[in-house]
């Protein structure tokens, strides 16, 4: 196995689309995106020999909606303080996040080759002094929805129309941290504010079933004051309908289940809680790149 | 270096201020001309004395209840969104409840977010130690990017707020409780990092913070009188610490008492003894509190554990009896 | 006001009933055993010049039940494996707690004369190391239910039929560590458990309402896995049903939501934020004394 | 004091050992001849290497999901069952995350609760600083009532964990990661509190403990060649400290260079330089992480310190040279 190196930071970078692109073109335009931030992450965990590589599958949906389609924020206007934000709170799938980073142009495709390395500014967890776009340092779960709650806040005292975006796994939502966070989202009514769930049910050792069971997870979310909302998290469709509500249901806070299989759509790692952070072989790279490179169909994705 | 050599042996008796008063007063100041500026609590509107600030700026005062994670969390994600936000809670949950939060969300995050510990150290003396926060200067010296502030009176509070209000960082500043004399000039200006000295001496060196600068001056006075020149200096930085003003105390003193309302291990004193090892090893002695304090008031404890002005003066002279 | 002294520590020790008591004969004993807490504890506050009088008489009838019919656990039996256990969570009303081991012989009464003082086992928070019949060293809130929790645990790893009692305020369910708890004691069934709210609607500044809101409190706590039951907390008698009747529903954790006034049963002080910790003046405290031995009838307490 | 006077040169090229392996024989072990022991973890069965405790002692290990807080509460709660809890987590999230149930509701409260920090320091080098755990020993050590043990290598753990399921009272266990060789004799004895002297010598002492101690030892072997006779102390217990092997080591030597795979500030150096000036002041180099450390391997971040050992050495010898 050949060692992390710029001929395998190959992700194509792809643009904004115009606004008020048809629906359609969207879509495609975010699968490809995601087909590409798939592979282009593939080889960095395999080439690095290490990540989150279950995880980044899962998110990957998400992430390409949200950074292909849903927020305002681009390599241009990074600072703006009226950006949208996103934070993402499992913050050990940050191969997933550069990649999309890259692959929207916030960092240089060639930077990923520097993944994991010595003196890296892309370790295995965000770190926003040295990554341009990243909102906050995660990695320790139960920390982003803290800071998405009080970025929403900001942006009510400030009657700002920016919107605020957490992504959290499934396992992480045992922190209490998120329910001290969720009771005070919907006591400040912060409308303006999604909470993705990447429900995957799996955790880092096992099944959040076996391990401290979510469920029933939209009555606990339901019962904390906020909107539910289930979705496919592996349909693009869904994904952009729902984030682009904002708010979803005027007063209340969105949470968004986000219904997602760890290591989709790799067909050994798929729902396989051995790849929470396993580094593929050369035959299960090959395999799994195989897989992706086909999956140039946007339907693909919604063979949950 | 600002010097202020008065006669302070008054200072027993006069008037004691609790900071929170002159907190409060300089935040809304602050506030007043500064609308980034908001106030964070967990239900510690009354015991932070921000009755005032909530009534002058009734939206910028957000409470997120009893829940101090969250209430980290929520500051950086304000700081994110271009506010300033002053935490003000009692020192001993904000720091060890919210511990990883302070780590990652604000010191390695690099938020400008200020966190105010309330009534730290014994103030709550008779609640018992689950309430003492003697040890929050330790346990936030070890984190990186965080300054650390322990002012000794109302002046130092409030010119530290103003600074800390300026600077575009993560801050921590003690604000004490238990009442405290006037030890600094009116017209004080804090300096990051910069040590006070608020009496020459070339016999011995007193180095405290907080609450027991005042009682470091009248253990000066007593040693005086004793025919001792102690040099007193006021730390109220913890973080970054003013290392030349140590060597020089070591170097022209020869010996060094610190004294804190804070743990013996690894707060102002652990920092000074780090100083004075990597750079001129004198003799020192570190008072504090070694341990789970036992039920009294603040100034009962400050006094079993040697910090009364004359347990000051006493270790002062045993210290300077070790040099060789 | 003169300070606390021995002369103000007169509560009389009350022995526990001999099994099989009827009833009605239990609820008397109970009944006077909160007035004669009640009495006391404002004695402590009043002359001690500290504590926290409106959340100590929200909590007295809940501690009277416990101690005075429920708990198996007395002055000879204070270190046995097998006793129940009870946590006062919300340790700011230690003094509450002081009193009611006093009046079942814990301690000597004498005792309570000491309260606050310089160097006195008997702080402003339990001290387990101290004072015989404390569990866990509380003060911080959200720290008694996960300790519950743990001791459940061995039980049920025991195959001991111990219960396991934890007494929290509503403002601490703010504290997301509570959360944490109740999802592992639902994933372990663990159907001893009781977990008793004293649900008063008022925290340290303002209502539960105004700061962070816990309604849908009974939601939230199905939501989590527990069995929920409403009571009025100041009623012995439906504290006593179902502080005794464990398992609640087999399988599930109990959440008892009793509904309280704080600082009840005086008039001046229930339901009134302001008495969180202030000391009654010396009028103040002649009222409260006056009306609390009027209070010799046990239904008084129903009058919510 | 034991004295173990090898040749150490060799140390670089001899096997290296994950001590969690030796964490899970040791406690599996223990588990097997006292029912009362149990497990406690945050999903961190896999990262504890627990499965073959889990698969030997199904109900014993328990699982409370992604909570720390909880964890610690529960652990305590057992303890009050009669249980050992033995709670093996990622000491970075341990100790951030559980700070206040460790101080209360294990310290103060003096339940007898293992608390294991797993992959300590910088282990977790690549995944950056809010993985790694350099504060864990700074943060303890500030609290009353908890000893703290950093093993150095596989027998040094299994005896030091040995000695903690013995002893009814809170206890930290450092569980390294990063590879080490062994470098304590097969018979090992631990013994809380006492240091071991693994290597003699006049002219200077590295105090170090857990990864770092090999480091030493070679160290002394660089000095040796150049005629320098370093005496090595390895301290596995940080708290209590062995005061009295420090003061010799400063009398008898002179010049004392510390390292540790933890911050600098309030740590093992912080210890032993706030016992040095208390009783015998001399020069010292506290080596350790001052920030928040770039990507990289554990390896490579502790040769980036100071802490190789050539970079041990360079110290041993500036140190010596400030001696007056
Ligand atoms: C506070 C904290 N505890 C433990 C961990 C170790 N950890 C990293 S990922 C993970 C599992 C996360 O599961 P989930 O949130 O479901 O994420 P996903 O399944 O999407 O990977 C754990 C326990 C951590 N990062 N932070
Ligand atoms: C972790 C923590 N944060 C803050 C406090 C300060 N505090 C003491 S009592 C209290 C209010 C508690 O309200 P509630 O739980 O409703 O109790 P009750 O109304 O019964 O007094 C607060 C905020 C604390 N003790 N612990
Ligand atoms: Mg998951
Ligand atoms: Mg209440």
């Amino acid at each position: 196995m050949s060692a992390l190196s710029a001929e395998h930071a190959t992700i194509p970078v792809m643009g904004r689309l115009a606004p008020h692109t048809g629906r359609t073109e969207l879509l495609a335009h975010i699968a490809e995106a995601a087909r590409q931030i798939r592979i282009q992450d593939l080889k960095l965990v395999h080439y690095a020999g290490a990540g989150h590589i279950g995880g980044d599958m899962s998110a990957i949906d998400i992430l390409a909606t949200l950074y292909g389609a849903v927020l305002n924020v681009g390599p241009d206007n990074v600072e703006d303080p009226e950006r949208d934000r996103f934070i993402l709170s499992k913050g050990h799938v940050a191969g997933a996040l550069y990649t999309t980073l890259a692959a929207f142009g916030f960092i240089p495709v060639e930077q990923l080759a520097t993944f994991l390395k010595p003196l890296s500014a892309l370790n295995g967890h965000p770190n926003r002094r040295k990554v341009p776009g990243i909102e906050a340092n995660t990695g320790p779960l139960g920390h982003g929805l803290p800071i998405a709650v009080g970025h929403a806040l900001s942006a009510k005292l400030d009657v700002s129309p920016r919107r605020t975006y957490v992504l959290v796994g499934d396992g992480e939502l045992q922190e209490g941290s998120n329910w001290e966070a969720m009771m005070a989202a919907s006591q400040y009514q912060l409308d303006r504010l999604t909470v993705v769930v990447d429900r995957n049910r799996l955790q880092q050792g096992a099944t959040t079933k076996e391990t401290n069971d979510l469920d029933p997870l939209q009555d606990k979310a339901a019962a904390f004051g906020f909107a539910v909302v289930e979705v496919n998290g592996h349909d693009h469709g869904e994904l952009l309908d729902v984030l682009s509500s904002v708010p979803f249901r005027p007063g209340k806070p969105t949470f968004v289940i986000a219904h997602t299989h760890k290591g989709h759509p790799i067909s050994y790692m798929s729902n396989n809680v051995a790849w929470h952070h396993k580094v593929p072989s050369t035959a299960e790279f090959e395999l799994a790149l195989e897989e992706l490179e086909a999956a140039a169909h946007p339907r693909f994705a919604k063979e949950l | 270096m600002t010097e202020i050599l008065t006669r302070n042996e008054s200072l027993r008796d006069r008037p004691r201020f609790d900071c929170r008063d002159s907190y409060v007063k300089t935040l809304s100041e602050l506030a007043e001309h500064d609308h980034r500026i908001v106030g964070v609590v967990n239900d510690s509107v009354g015991s932070s004395k921000l009755d005032a600030f909530k009534k002058s700026f009734p939206d910028r005062l957000i409470n997120v209840g009893i829940a101090e994670q969250d209430m980290v969390g929520v500051a950086a994600g304000l700081a994110n969104g271009g506010r300033i936000p002053f935490v003000s809670a009692a020192s001993c949950f904000l720091t060890a409840r919210a511990l990883e939060q302070i780590k990652a969300d604000v010191a390695y995050s690099n938020r400008n977010v200020k966190l105010c510990g309330m009534s730290p150290g014994m103030a709550y003396g008779d609640l018992g130690p689950t309430h003492h926060s003697i040890e929050d200067i330790a346990w936030l010296r070890a984190i990186d990017n965080m300054t650390i502030i322990v002012p000794a009176d109302p002046v130092e509070t409030a010119a530290a707020l103003r600074w800390a209000a300026e600077f575009d960082g993560p801050v921590f500043i003690r604000v004490s409780r238990m009442g405290v004399p006037q030890v600094n000039a009116d017209d004080y200006e804090f300096r990051p990092g910069r040590a006070v000295t608020l009496r020459n001496g070339g016999d011995v060196t007193v180095i405290s913070n907080g609450t027991v600068v005042w009682r470091a001056l009248v253990a000066a006075e007593l040693l005086a009188d004793q025919g001792i020149e102690a040099r007193v200096i006021s730390m109220p930085t913890v973080k970054p610490l003013d290392v030349e003003a140590i060597v020089a105390a070591a170097a022209e003193t020869g010996a060094i008492v610190t004294a804190e309302e804070a743990t013996s291990k690894g707060g102002l004193g652990g920092a000074v003894a780090e100083a004075v090892v990597e750079n001129h090893p004198v003799p020192m002695r570190i008072l504090g509190v070694p341990e789970f304090a036992p039920t009294g008031s603040a100034g009962f404890l400050l006094d079993r554990y040697g910090m009364s002005p004359e347990g000051i003066a006493d270790a002062a002279r045993a210290t300077m009896a070790r040099v060789r």
